[in-house]
C-alpha cells in the first residue's frame, strides 16, 4: 500500500496533527492507552522528546510549515515533571507561541498544551478525538490570506 | 424585585391545599415575597413520565421559559414537581439535541405577555429551583425562623418525613440518607424531633395509591406504626402527595395492622406557622382529615 | 543546519508481534514502502522481531548488507529498545545508529481501520528513516550507585523489605510516620486462613529490625522532600518531637502510672478510640522501639505548664522526657528506595446508609479485630457499646469496594477477613453470624478450605448487598438489616445485635503528595502505579523507586511479604552493580556559536550550567538530558545528544510527507 | 401434583429485545450489572413484586422479552429512587423502569386495564387538554375505565376531601391553551419525522 491519499475535500478532509509528547508521562499515557485496548481517532503521529520543555517554538512552526493542521504538546502535570519543571518552561513557551499564532489568523484549536499523566490513558483519548474532531471542523490549515509562511523565524524571534 | 416566584403545582390547589395556605402564611409572616407563576402548566409529573418523556419534558420546560423571563429563584414545594422541574432543566443542559426541539417548539407556538403584547416564549436555564426547605434553611436561615417563633411547639414529637423525590436521585441541597434540614427548622419551632425516624425518606408510595391501592397501604402502615413506636405525636412532610397518602389511607393502614390508631400528617409549615403564633385556619389545620386538636391542645393560638 | 554524514546504509525490520500488529497494520504493505525510502537498501517483516531469531536476523544483516543504521517498528521502546540496541551492538555498529517506532501502542492497538493504521505505521517508519540518518556514535553514561537504601513505612512490607536488604549487608533507612513500626499488621487479631496469631509472628520480626546493626529506623518521621537520581537519591527526612529521648528511655512504662492523668481521656488511635489512653503512652505492648511517646495535645505540660512533672520525676536520673524537643530535619543520600508506605482502611461513615458513626450497633471490621484481641480494649471478650454481649451479629461485605459510587476495585482482603471475624465471633460468643456478600473471593491458598469450615461452623451466608440498616423500634438497641436474599429470591429484614462493616482498603490519604515528593504516578484507584503490571511489578517509572504492599493496591499478608521480598531484591540488584549506566541524552555547547547571553543558565533546574570565560558550560554529570536549554538557545548553540534538532525536524518532515 | 416444566430453549430468547434495553442508557451499563440485589433490597415495593428490579433486569438484558413486559415489577415502580442511588454499578434503574413501561404499553403487553397504564393515558389527555390536572375527574375517569369496583372503597376519602374543602369539582385550566396543545403537538410531530427520517 502506497502513502496515504488523503484528498484535501471538505468530505474526505482528515487532518495530520503532530503530538510532541514527554517520555515520562504523556507518552507513556499514550503506551498504557495501548495495552488497555483503548480506541482513538488515528490523525496523531507522536514525537517522543524527554521532556516537554524540550518543545522548541521552531518545531511548532516547521510543522505548519510541512503541512501538519494541528501541533499538540503533552507533558506532565505541573509539579510532576520529571525534570522539576520543564513542563512549566513548556507552558510559558506555549502561551507566547499560540498568542503569536493566533495574531497570524492560526485558529487557536490547531495548537494545543495537554498536561496527561502516565496514568490517563483515558484522558490522552479523549484529547486524541477531541482534537481530531475540532480540526476535522475547521478544514485544513491554511495560511491566512496575505500570511506570510510562518517557515521558521529565526530563533531570536521566538519566545524562549 | 426580591424575593421568589411560587410554582404550586395541580396538587396544590387541590388536596394539598393546606400546604399552599400554610406556606404564604409562613412566608408573610418572615416577610418573604411570593409571586405565583403566571399561566403556569402541569409540571408534567411522574406518571405523565411513565408514558411520554418527551411530552412531559415539554410541560416542565414551558414552566421554566415562563419562569427565565422574570429571573428570581422558583419555589416548587411539592416534592414531585420540584423534581421534575429540576431533572428536566438538566436534561436540557445535557442533551443539546432535546433541548433544541422544545426549545425551538416553544418559541414557535408560545408567547409571554409583554409591555407591547404577546412575545415568544424562550427557554433559558438561567432559573434555579428551589425546595421550601432549602429556601427556609439556606437563604431565610434556622435563626430568623427562630426568631419569628413567639409560641414554641413544647413537648410536640415530631417525627421529620421527607419522603424520596427531594432527596432522590438528586440531593442538591441535603444529605441523601440522613437528610436535616426539615429536622433543624422544627427544632426552632421548639419540636422535639425524633432524630432516629429511620423511613424518613422511605417511599410512602403515593403515586400507587390510586392504581394499586392495596399495595401503597402495607407502605403507609409500616412508616404509620415506626412513628408511633418511636413516640411521635405528629408525622411532618413537605410534599402534598405524601401527606395526602399518609393521611387519607390511616383508618385502612391500621386496619391492615390490627391496631386502632390515629397521627396527623402535618406539613412542616403549617407546624412553624403555629410556632409563630399564626391561627389554625390561616393555616389551613381544619382541613385535616385526622383531627388535630387532641395533639394541639392547649396551645394558644388555637382559635 | 548539519547534513547527513554521506547517505548510511538502513535496515528496516517491521515486526508482526504474532497478530498483535498484522492484525491491525498491513505489515507486507509497510515493509514494502519502507524499502522505497531514501537510504533503506533493506526492509523485512518478521514475526517476533524481539525474539532471539529477530535479533540474529538484524545481526546477520548488518554483516552481510553492510547496514549502517537500523529501524525497527514494533511496540514501546519503553519495552525493547534496549534489546535492539543490544542486538545491534553485536552486529558490530554503534547500538545507538539505531530508532526503534512504535506501531503497537501507539498505532496497531488503539485503532480499528487499517487503512488509517496502515499509514500512521508508514509515516512513523518515514520519519524514523530520516531521522536515523543523523545519528551520532555515543557511549551510555555510567554513574556509580550509592549502596544505602531507604523503606519508607514499617508495616509488614517495610520491615520484611529492609531486613532483606540489612541481611544482605546493606545499610538501610526504614522510616516510619508512627512512634511504633508494626503498621496495620500489628492491630489484627489472628491471620487468615491459619489462624496463627498476628503478634506472634510480626513481633520477632520487629525486633530483629530493631536489633539489627544495619537498619537505621526513623519513628515519627516523614519523608520531605527527594532529590537527584537514581544511584544518588537526597533525601530531606522530618522528625517530629517525641519528647522522650529515645536513647534514654528504657521503656519501664513508669512514667505512664505516674502520669498526673488517674485515667486516660484521649481515645487511643491503636485501639480505634474503643479505649482511652493518658498523655503519655506506649502505641501498644509490643511497640519498636520500646519508649514512650508524649501528645502534646492532651499534655497539660504542654497547654498550661505542669508544676508536678510527675513523669519526669518518676524518670529520674534516666532523663528521658524532654518537653522541649522540636521538629528536626536529617539528610541522607541512599541509591535506591523503596516505598511501603500501605493503605488506609475505608472510611465507613462516607457510606450513611449503613449508619457507622450514627448507631451504636455499628462497627468497623478493623475495630473488631481490636474488640477480639486479648490485648485489646475489652481484653478479647466481645462486648458491645452498651455494654451487652451479641447473640446476633450481621458482617456486610463490600463497604467502600465493588461500588462506583466509592471504590470501583475489590479490595481482595475483605471476603477472607469477613470468614476470619465470623470464626472468631462464633467462637467467642456462639451468636448467630450472617454475613452478606455479593461474590465470595477465597482465590488463595488454603482459603476455600476456609470459607468451607466457617460454613461447617454454622455461619449463614446470604447472597445480597444490604440496602439498609436501621434501628428497631422501641430502644432495643438492635438493628435491623435489610437485604434481598438473592439466591432466594425474597427481601429479608434481620434484627441483629452488632453489625461488622468489611471496609474496603484504601489509598493512604496523602498518597497523592508522597506520589508527588517522589515523582511516581497514582493510577485510577489512587495506588502507586507499577511499572508494568506483569514484568516489572515493584518497579515504577522512576528509576530506582520500587513499591511494596498495599501502596501499590490492596493485597493480603502473604502477598504483601512476596512483594516487598522482591522489591528488596530490585534494589540489591541495582545497588551491588555499583554503577548504572543511563542514557547519553545530555546536553552539549557548540562554543563557536555561543554568545553568552545566559538564557541557558536560569532554565537548568539542576544548576549544570555555568558561564565560563564568556561561554555557556554544561556539567555532563549534573545534566539529566531534558533539553529545556536546547529550546531556549536564542542562538542555537545548545545540542542534545540522541534528541538533535535536525533529528526532530527530520521527524517532523517524516510524519508530514505523505500530505 | 402439577407440574410445569422450567426449561427455556435458546430460540425463546429475543436478542434483539436484548439490544434494546442494553442500549437504554450510554456505555453498556446494563451490562455491569453485578447482581448485588440492593435494588431489590432497597425497593418498597420489592415484597409485592413477581420478580423484583434484580431478576427484572437480568432477564431483559438477556432477551426474556415476555417475562419482563409482562412482570407486575414494572407497574409497581413508585419511582422513589431507592434503587438507582443504591447502585454501585450507577445503573439508573428508575428511568430504566420508566422506559419499560413505555416499552410495554407500545408493545400491547400493559396489563389490560391496568389501573396504571390507564391512568397514566388519562392524566395525559387531561394535561394535553387542559394544562392542568384536577384530581377528583382524573379518579373519576380513572374508575370508569378501570373498573368502579376498584375504587368503592374510596368512596368516603373522596367525601372527606369534599368536606375539607380539598377537591374542587371545578375543572382547573390554563389560559393559553391554545398554545399549550400546539406546543405539544408540535413536539409531536417533529419526533414523527426524526423517526421517519
Amino acid at each position: 500500500m502506497s502513502d496515504t491519499d488523503t484528498t484535501e475535500t471538505a468530505a474526505a478532509f482528515e487532518p495530520t496533527i503532530v503530538a510532541f509528547f514527554c517520555n515520562w508521562c504523556t507518552y507513556l499515557a499514550a503506551d498504557l492507552a495501548g495495552t488497555s485496548r483503548m480506541k482513538y481517532a488515528p490523525n496523531a503521529r507522536i514525537i517522543r522528546v524527554m521532556c516537554s520543555g524540550r518543545v522548541d517554538p521552531q518545531f511548532v512552526f516547521d510543522a505548519f510549515a510541512k503541512g501538519a493542521d494541528g501541533v499538540l504538546i503533552g507533558g506532565c502535570h505541573p509539579g510532576d515533571c520529571h525534570y522539576q519543571e520543564g513542563n512549566t518552561k513548556a507552558l510559558r513557551r506555549f502561551t507566547l507561541l499560540r498568542r503569536m499564532l493566533t495574531d497570524l489568523g492560526v485558529e487557536e484549536e490547531r495548537i494545543r498544551l495537554e498536561w496527561i499523566s502516565a496514568a490517563e490513558a483515558d484522558r490522552l483519548r479523549d484529547v486524541m478525538n477531541e482534537m481530531a474532531d475540532q480540526i476535522r471542523a475547521l478544514g485544513p490549515f491554511r495560511l491566512p490570506d496575505g500570511a506570510v509562511a510562518p517557515a521558521a523565524p529565526r530563533r531570536e524571534e521566538v519566545p524562549a | 424585585m426580591s424575593g421568589y416566584q411560587y410554582y404550586p403545582g395541580c396538587s396544590l390547589k387541590g388536596t394539598g391545599k393546606p400546604y399552599e395556605e400554610s406556606l404564604l402564611a409562613v412566608a408573610e409572616a418572615l416577610d418573604i415575597r411570593l409571586d405565583e407563576l403566571p399561566d403556569w402548566n402541569c409540571c408534567g409529573a411522574t406518571a405523565y413520565m411513565a408514558v411520554d418523556e418527551l411530552q412531559a419534558t415539554t410541560l416542565a420546560t414551558r414552566n421554566l421559559a415562563i419562569a427565565a423571563a422574570d429571573g428570581r429563584d422558583l419555589i416548587a414545594p411539592c416534592n414531585a414537581c420540584w423534581l421534575v422541574l429540576s431533572k428536566t432543566a438538566g436534561h436540557l443542559a445535557d442533551d443539546p439535541g432535546l433541548c433544541s426541539v422544545v426549545c425551538g417548539a416553544l418559541q414557535a407556538t408560545c408567547t409571554i405577555p409583554n409591555g407591547d403584547g404577546p412575545a415568544p416564549l424562550s427557554y433559558d436555564a438561567s432559573v434555579p429551583i428551589r425546595h421550601p426547605l432549602d429556601v427556609l434553611v439556606n437563604d431565610v436561615g434556622v435563626e430568623t425562623v427562630a426568631a419569628a417563633v413567639t409560641e414554641p411547639l413544647e413537648g410536640l414529637t415530631v417525627a421529620p418525613y421527607y419522603g424520596c423525590q427531594i432527596v432522590r436521585p438528586l440531593a442538591p441541597f441535603d444529605d441523601q440518607y440522613d437528610p436535616v434540614t426539615m429536622d433543624r427548622l422544627l427544632e426552632a419551632a421548639g419540636c422535639d424531633v425524633l432524630g432516629d425516624y429511620p423511613f424518613k425518606t422511605r417511599c410512602c408510595g403515593a403515586s400507587q395509591m390510586m392504581t394499586m391501592p392495596d399495595v401503597g397501604v402495607d407502605l403507609v402502615a409500616m412508616l404509620l406504626e415506626d412513628a408511633i413506636a418511636r413516640g411521635a405525636d405528629v408525622i411532618a412532610v413537605a410534599c402534598p402527595l405524601c401527606q395526602f397518602n399518609l393521611e387519607a389511607y390511616q383508618s385502612k393502614a391500621f386496619k391492615r395492622l390490627g391496631k386502632k390508631g390515629r397521627i396527623p400528617i402535618l406539613y412542616f409549615t403549617q407546624l412553624l406557622g403555629l410556632a409563630m403564633g399564626l391561627s389554625h385556619r390561616a393555616l389551613g389545620l381544619q382541613r385535616s382529615f385526622v383531627d388535630v386538636k387532641p395533639v394541639l391542645a392547649g396551645r394558644s393560638s388555637d382559635a | 543546519m548539519r547534513e547527513p554524514n554521506g547517505t548510511p546504509r538502513i535496515g528496516v525490520y517491521v515486526c508482526h508481534c504474532g497478530t498483535n500488529i498484522a492484525s491491525t497494520v498491513d505489515v507486507a504493505a509497510v515493509r514494502d514502502a519502507a524499502e522505497s525510502l531514501p537510504g533503506v537498501v533493506l526492509s523485512r517483516d518478521y514475526k517476533y522481531m524481539c525474539s532471539d531469531p529477530g535479533q540474529e536476523l538484524i545481526k546477520h544483516d548488518i554483516a552481510e548488507f553492510g547496514l549502517e543504521r537500523v529501524v525497527v517498528a514494533s511496540c514501546s521502546p519503553c519495552l525493547h529498545e534496549e534489546t535492539f540496541r543490544g542486538a545491534v551492538g553485536e552486529g558490530g555498529i554503534n547500538p545507538y545508529f539505531f530508532q526503534m517506532v512504535n506501531i503497537r501502542e501507539h498505532d496497531s492497538w488503539v485503532h480499528r481501520d487499517i487503512a488509517a493504521a496502515t499509514a500512521k505505521a508508514n509515516d512513523l517508519i518515514r520519519a524514523a528513516v530520516r531521522r536515523v540518518r543523523f545519528h551520532e556514535p555515543l557511549e551510555p553514561r555510567r554513574v556509580p550507585i550509592d549502596p544505602r537504601v531507604m523503606v519508607v513505612g514499617g508495616g509488614i512490607a517495610g520491615i520484611h523489605a529492609a531486613l532483606t536488604l540489612a541481611n544482605a549487608g546493606k545499610q538501610v533507612y526504614l522510616v516510619e510516620r508512627e512512634p511504633s513500626i508494626g503498621g496495620h499488621m500489628a492491630m489484627f487479631d489472628k491471620t487468615f486462613p491459619t489462624l496463627d496469631c498476628a503478634a506472634c509472628i510480626l513481633t520477632p520480626k520487629m525486633t530483629q529490625v530493631r536489633a539489627h546493626p544495619n537498619i537505621q529506623i526513623m519513628t515519627m518521621s516523614e519523608v520531605e522532600e527527594v532529590s537527584g537520581f537514581v544511584g544518588d537519591y537526597r533525601v530531606r527526612v522530618k522528625h517530629h518531637p517525641r519528647f522522650v529521648i529515645e536513647d534514654a528511655c528504657v521503656g519501664c512504662l513508669e512514667c505512664i502510672d505516674a502520669c498526673v492523668f488517674r485515667n486516660g481521656k484521649t481515645p487511643d488511635e491503636f485501639n480505634l478510640g474503643l479505649s482511652k489512653r493518658k498523655p503519655i503512652y506506649i502505641p501498644f505492648p509490643q511497640a519498636v522501639p520500646q519508649v514512650v511517646v508524649i501528645d502534646p495535645e492532651a499534655c497539660i505540660e504542654f497547654r498550661a505548664g505542669c508544676r508536678k512533672k510527675t513523669c519526669v520525676e518518676v524518670c529520674a536520673e534516666r532523663n528521658a522526657i524532654d518537653f522541649q524537643q522540636e521538629v528536626t530535619y536529617d539528610e541522607v543520600t541512599v541509591g535506591a528506595i523503596i516505598l511501603a508506605t500501605g493503605f488506609q482502611a475505608f472510611e465507613a461513615s462516607r457510606l450513611p446508609q449503613y449508619g457507622y458513626g450514627r448507631l451504636d450497633a455499628v462497627y468497623t471490621a478493623l475495630e473488631v479485630e481490636r474488640l477480639v484481641n486479648a490485648s485489646g480494649p475489652t481484653e478479647g471478650s466481645i462486648v458491645l457499646r452498651d455494654g451487652s454481649t451479641p447473640t446476633s451479629i450481621g458482617i456486610i461485605h463490600c463497604i467502600g469496594s465493588r461500588d462506583k459510587n466509592t471504590n470501583e476495585y475489590c479490595s481482595r482482603v475483605c471476603c477472607m477477613y469477613s470468614l476470619k471475624l465470623a470464626h472468631l465471633l462464633k467462637e467467642k460468643t456462639d451468636a448467630e453470624i450472617y454475613e452478606f456478600y455479593i461474590d465470595m473471593r477465597t482465590p488463595g491458598k488454603g482459603f476455600e478450605e476456609f470459607y468451607n469450615r466457617v460454613e461447617e461452623e454454622g455461619v449463614h451466608f446470604i447472597r445480597g448487598k444490604v440496602a439498609d440498616v436501621y434501628p428497631e423500634a422501641g430502644n432495643t438497641g438492635r438493628v435491623v438489616l435489610q437485604a434481598e436474599d438473592t439466591l432466594a429470591g425474597m427481601v429479608r429484614k434481620i434484627p441483629v445485635d452488632m453489625v461488622v462493616l468489611a471496609t474496603g482498603l484504601e489509598p493512604q490519604p496523602d498518597a497523592e503528595d508522597v506520589r508527588r515528593t517522589f515523582n511516581i504516578t497514582c493510577g485510577s484507584g489512587g495506588f502507586f502505579t507499577e511499572r508494568h503490571p506483569k514484568l516489572a511489578p515493584v518497579s515504577t517509572f522512576t528509576d530506582g523507586v520500587f513499591l511494596a504492599g498495599a501502596c501499590q493496591g490492596p493485597k493480603d499478608i502473604p502477598d504483601t511479604v512476596a512483594q516487598a521480598g522482591a522489591a528488596a531484591a530490585e534494589a540489591l540488584a541495582l545497588i551491588d552493580a555499583g554503577h548504572i549506566e543511563l542514557e547519553p541524552n545530555t546536553a552539549f555547547v557548540v562554543e563557536e556559536r555561543c554568545s553568552g547571553c545566559r538564557t541557558c543558565v536560569g532554565m537548568c533546574p539542576f544548576s549544570a550550567i555555568s558561564i565560563v570565560d564568556g561561554k555557556a558550560v554544561i556539567n555532563e554529570v549534573l545534566c539529566k538530558g531534558c533539553g529545556t536549554c536546547v529550546a531556549a538557545c536564542p542562538s542555537g548553540a545548545i545540542r542534545q545528544n540522541l534528541f538533535e534538532d535536525e533529528e526532530i525536524f527530520e521527524e517532523i518532515l517524516g510524519v508530514l510527507t505523505h500530505v | 401434583m402439577a407440574t410445569e416444566p422450567m426449561i427455556r430453549i435458546e430460540a425463546d430468547r429475543d436478542p434483539e429485545f436484548a439490544a434494546w434495553f442494553t442500549g437504554l442508557v450510554g456505555e453498556e451499563k446494563l451490562r455491569e450489572c453485578i447482581h448485588c440485589g440492593v435494588c431489590s433490597g432497597s425497593c418498597p415495593l420489592a415484597s409485592h413484586m413477581d420478580l423484583g428490579p434484580r431478576k427484572l433486569m437480568y432477564l431483559a438484558r438477556e432477551g426474556w422479552a415476555d417475562d419482563v413486559l409482562g412482570s407486575n415489577t414494572i407497574w409497581l415502580c413508585t419511582s422513589c429512587y431507592a434503587c438507582t442511588v443504591a447502585c454501585p454499578q450507577q445503573i439508573p434503574v428508575t428511568d430504566v423502569m420508566y422506559a419499560l413501561k413505555r416499552k410495554a404499553i407500545e408493545a400491547g403487553k400493559a396489563p389490560k386495564r391496568h389501573p396504571v397504564a390507564v391512568m397514566a393515558k388519562q392524566f395525559s389527555r387531561m394535561v394535553h387538554r387542559r394544562g392542568r390536572m384536577s384530581e377528583a375527574y382524573l379518579i373519576a375517569g380513572l374508575a370508569l375505565r378501570s373498573g368502579v369496583h376498584r375504587y368503592v372503597g374510596m368512596l368516603p376519602m373522596g367525601v372527606n376531601a369534599v368536606r375539607t374543602g380539598r377537591i374542587s369539582l371545578k375543572l382547573d385550566r390554563i389560559r393559553r391553551r391554545k398554545e399549550l396543545t400546539a406546543l405539544l403537538d408540535r413536539v409531536e410531530r417533529e419526533r414523527e419525522e426524526v423517526a421517519a427520517s
